[in-house]
């Protein structure tokens, strides 16, 4: 069920060049149980940004009832997000969307975590559950360079972790899918966030196995009613099918919808 | 009566708040926050004949206090519409106002003339303003005479009170109000979007890939508040306005300003339960000032209604 | 010739931002926070024929990312502007661009003709777009046809060149600039204000004491953009333009969207200094961006002008 | 010479129903001089609310760099002004306008000063200074109610101080002009502040001495270039003679302009 809350924020940092790590506290993270599920935030009260701003989970302490969010600032609505204050409430709207199965991979089994840049965070919920379940996780990450990299110790705490940045200041130069060739492990299903040529790539790279992509589309009201962020259905020739990103999504499976 | 009912051609509502046509998709999304039978009717998303998938995406931008949008009239064409999307909503206690749309008179003929059968449409809405479909939409918005033809035709076809939901892109709003009263309509809904584009500053292109949009939210309330003030004191035509009301303050500010009923567009992607909230603040605030009825506030911007009308405190 | 600077008929700017009217008066109160010089043009406020006190107050309110305001081209008159306000000016080495208003055609006439003879004022604004008098006005910019003959009569007396001011609150933006193209203007400036109201929700009664205003500010960006964009498309003419700027990327979309000059309106009551500040940083991207003239990302949004013209990091 | 800054929030604090008091440090302070000059406050970033509010300075406090104001809550940013906490920054444009001339009573002189509402603040800058000169000073201070009223104690230890409050819960019912009617003392000027009707009334009531009178209006820039502000100037039988309340004002000379 979707709720909604006035949330404190109880932490607030720059942990890259521009990459925010927020940390909310509220009953509402009682709500929050799918990894790759996002919130809805009102950034500001007044009418300017006015919009709500789509952020994923990315991670979720029910004990302390906080979870966390990272994400980068991009245009006006991130960066008013990232002057507000520990102590000051945002309103959250939320959890919204489907998230990534943490139970399609058995014990033993091997997954491929693929992130990048502000795609990564939803995949820490998700590694988190896959290591507990016992399911053997490999994580590939892939930022523009070293100084908007994040979460590489929390990532390696998990799993192997490699980088991928595309200047070569960081790990292997180039993108996340150059580290994939590279790779010796043979995974069971891939799990991926990031932008949509890199979803693209890695799709095509591992035709032959399942996986779970996570897509992004600019919103409207986040709930299914505005028809702003349709994706088109795989293989339908009519044109005429689709999905909506914020209720059918974020996540689908791989071969699903059209990135 | 209650405070708040209003009776207008073919509705009875229970209050004068409803969400706009394709910020409300046909309820079902709403649903799971609040019970529709809380408002005080439902206007429903575009209907046409047709399936459509609308325009790529993407479809939203913001801009200052407001967004621009360029859906096309995405919907799953009329019969759907009639067997699912209606029916589902028939649950509910609730009047339906169908938003009515298509590319030729003789697409709006044929889904007035059908839509306006369905068992809880108690009125169309005929959306002769939608600025993001190359064909129909707002070129029957903004010439008086097709807009006084296509009234005429789809009236003599519907079943239920035909409201025209008209654009503020003219240069007279009165003008076009005229036209659509001599078609024969029995109200107005006003305004539609304006249209309006953002650009990407880093590579110049249009945010939207339909390049331009419809403008929304706050910031166009300015202009619709005055379009239905003048038309107000023109016509005799009951109006349902909308355009940037996110409070019962708008809701007022609107009724002062000459309309009947008042829609909520924008305002619901920015909080859900934003029509439920207005609704019962409205009736706290108008028994705080002691006004025995909401259309006690009608027209009081231009009329010379008395005390009454006024705040007390 | 210096990344910023902008040849336009009558104008050498020696960057492309400048103060719209009637948000700027005559310079003298912006001479306080920094030399005039810095600019690359200076719209005046309205001139007609006699001095106007204008409307009664209150004459500016408030709106969602925006103002309205009904002033009412109050102004000390033509000779007064003459002799008083426009020699003061004189002494900055900043190109005059005059704003011309009046409430018949004889008057347009008297006043672009003697004030085209001021030393200081290399271009005319034809203000056939205000829409807070009874006369003249917004009258004159909401018919093609009473447009074009205005454009022919004051280009007949003008000794300067003369640009257009278009209003917004038109079906056809195009058709209004295709009428004065054909009456012989040489330039267009585009959009004067949208015609908006704001009532005072416990009195319902309007705030401004004309009753209705001029909408201004970031809320009517896009408005002015989408027009900017559509206009370049279809005239020669070059576009001063001006709608909710205050930064320079607001300048930079303006410019991508097809205008070859940009004006600061509302923006200047936020901050005084916002002129230069623009002017400097808008500097300081184009070098960023390794943009050799700021004319290179003219009409972006809808020309094909190669990689050049985008943001290279 | 008008000034810019940002300034932080030493202080703000609800002193009565709606009303904050609000102080402000910073180097603008310095050119702070004459009581009834007011400033211009960009009340948040962002363009919702979009215009400065015209607040006037209340006292200024050299020494600390400080200077306080009051304000009632009105509307939209005034609210948003109101939640504003201390540590953060108000972008201030000023001072701007004319204030109350604190020589034109010499020593051993009387003044009368008359606030009503959320117009007694800058009487109260004055009144210290008109002390410091060694006039005598009377206040009479106009309320709705009681819970409204604010700054008794200040000013009482500035001078004889009469309240009036509309419906009689503190000191006399009724208006200003109630106690001033009842007033043994002959005062050499008045000085005065608050709502038009007011200062009509103060003005017909002391038709024979020089009063300084604040005027308010609906601003654009609060420098003099909109012409939103005007008032037309008394006598003039053209109608087309003007001051502007912002730049020529706020105080005009009792008969100087239309109230
Ligand atoms: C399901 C989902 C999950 C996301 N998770 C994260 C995350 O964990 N961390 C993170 O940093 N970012 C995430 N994003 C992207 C994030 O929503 C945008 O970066 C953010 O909305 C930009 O807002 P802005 O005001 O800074 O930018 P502006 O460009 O000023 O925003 C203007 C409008 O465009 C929308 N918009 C702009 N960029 C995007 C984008 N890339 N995707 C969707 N809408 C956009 C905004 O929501 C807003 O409505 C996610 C997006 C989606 C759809
Ligand atoms: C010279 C001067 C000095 C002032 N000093 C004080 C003071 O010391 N303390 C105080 O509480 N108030 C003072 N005011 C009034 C104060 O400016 C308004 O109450 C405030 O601007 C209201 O803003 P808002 O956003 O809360 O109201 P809204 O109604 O939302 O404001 C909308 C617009 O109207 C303007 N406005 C609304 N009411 C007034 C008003 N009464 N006067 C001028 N503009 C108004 C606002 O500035 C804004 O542009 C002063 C006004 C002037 C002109
Ligand atoms: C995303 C979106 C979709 C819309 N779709 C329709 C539509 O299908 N039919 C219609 O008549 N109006 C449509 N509108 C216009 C609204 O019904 C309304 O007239 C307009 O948004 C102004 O109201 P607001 O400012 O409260 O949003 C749409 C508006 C938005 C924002
Ligand atoms: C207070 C005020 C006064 C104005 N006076 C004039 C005027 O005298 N002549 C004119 O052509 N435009 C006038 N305008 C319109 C502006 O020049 C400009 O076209 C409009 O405000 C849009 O720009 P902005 O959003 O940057 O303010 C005025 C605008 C404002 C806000
Ligand atoms: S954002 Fe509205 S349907 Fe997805
Ligand atoms: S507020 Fe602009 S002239 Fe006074």
């Amino acid at each position: 069920m979707i709720g909604q809350e006035n949330m404190k924020i109880v932490s607030h940092q720059e942990i890259a060049a521009n990459i925010f790590e927020l940390v909310l506290e509220g009953e509402l993270t009682k709500k929050m149980t799918s990894p790759g599920q996002f919130v809805h935030l009102k950034v500001t009260s007044g009418n300017d940004p006015l919009l709500r701003r789509p952020i994923s989970i990315c991670s979720i302490n029910q004990e302390m009832n906080q979870f966390t969010m990272l994400y980068r600032v991009s245009g006006n609505g991130t960066k008013v997000l990232s002057e507000r204050a520990p102590g000051a409430v945002v309103h959250v709207l939320g959890p919204l969307g489907n998230g990534f199965p943490d139970d399609y991979l058995k014990e033993g089994e091997q997954a491929l975590l693929i992130g990048g840049g502000i795609g990564v965070p939803p995949l820490y919920e998700l590694s988190k559950r896959l290591v507990h379940k016992g399911v053997h996780v490999t994580h590939i990450l892939g930022f523009q360079t070293e100084s908007d990299m994040f979460y590489k110790n929390e990532f390696e705490k998990l799993g192997e972790t490699h980088i991928a940045t595309a200047d070569g200041t960081h790990g292997v130069k180039g993108f996340v899918t150059d580290v994939a060739e590279q790779l010796s492990i043979q995974p069971d299903a891939y799990f991926t966030c990031g932008p949509s040529p890199m979803l693209k790539a890695v799709e095509s790279k591992y035709e032959t196995i399942n996986g779970f992509i996570s897509m992004e589309q600019r919103m409207g009201c986040g709930i299914g009613a505005c028809l702003a962020c349709v994706c088109h259905v795989a293989g339908d020739e009519s044109g005429l099918k689709y999905k909506k990103v914020c209720s059918d999504g974020p996540v689908f499976k791989s071969g699903e919808v059209v990135i | 009566m209650s405070r708040l009912q209003v009776e207008l051609p073919g509705l009875t509502l229970k209050n004068p708040v409803m969400p706009a046509s394709g910020c409300f998709g046909f309820g079902k999304e709403y649903s799971q926050f609040y019970d529709l039978s809380l408002l005080g009717a439902i206007m429903v998303k575009a209907t046409t004949r047709e399936v459509r998938f609308g325009n790529p995406t993407p479809r939203v931008a913001e801009t200052s206090s407001g967004m621009l949008n360029a859906i096309g009239l995405q919907n799953p064409g009329l019969d759907h519409v009639l067997q699912h999307e209606l029916k589902w909503l028939e649950q509910y206690d609730v009047p339906v106002i169908a938003n009515v749309a298509g590319s030729t008179i003789e697409d709006y003929e044929q889904v007035a003339e059908a839509i306006s059968k369905a068992p809880n449409v108690h009125a169309l809405e005929i959306n002769i303003s939608c600025p993001n479909v190359k064909e129909g939409g707002i070129a029957f918005g903004t010439h008086p005479d097709t807009a006084r033809e296509l009234t005429e035709k789809v009236k003599r076809v519907s079943s239920v009170p035909v409201y025209i939901k008209l654009s503020p892109n003219v240069s007279s709003i009165t003008e076009m109000a005229y036209a659509v009263e001599e078609g024969g309509a029995d109200g107005l809904s006003m305004i539609n979007t304006l249209l309006g584009m953002r650009l990407d500053s880093r590579t110049g292109k249009p945010v939207i890939a339909n390049k331009t949009g419809g403008l929304s939210g706050p910031a166009i309330k300015p202009v619709a508040l005055r379009m239905v003030y003048e038309v107000s004191q023109k016509t005799t035509l009951p109006i349902i306005a909308m355009g940037g009301v996110s409070d019962e303050m708008d809701v007022i500010d609107f009724i002062s300003a000459g309309a009947s009923a008042v829609a909520v567009g924008t305002a619901n992607f920015v909080d859900p339960l934003v029509c439920p909230e207005i609704i019962k603040n409205l009736n706290n605030i108008l028994e705080e000032w002691e006004i025995e009825h909401i259309h006690d506030l009608r027209g009081r911007s231009w009329k010379d209604i008395g005390e009454a009308a006024y705040h007390r405190s």
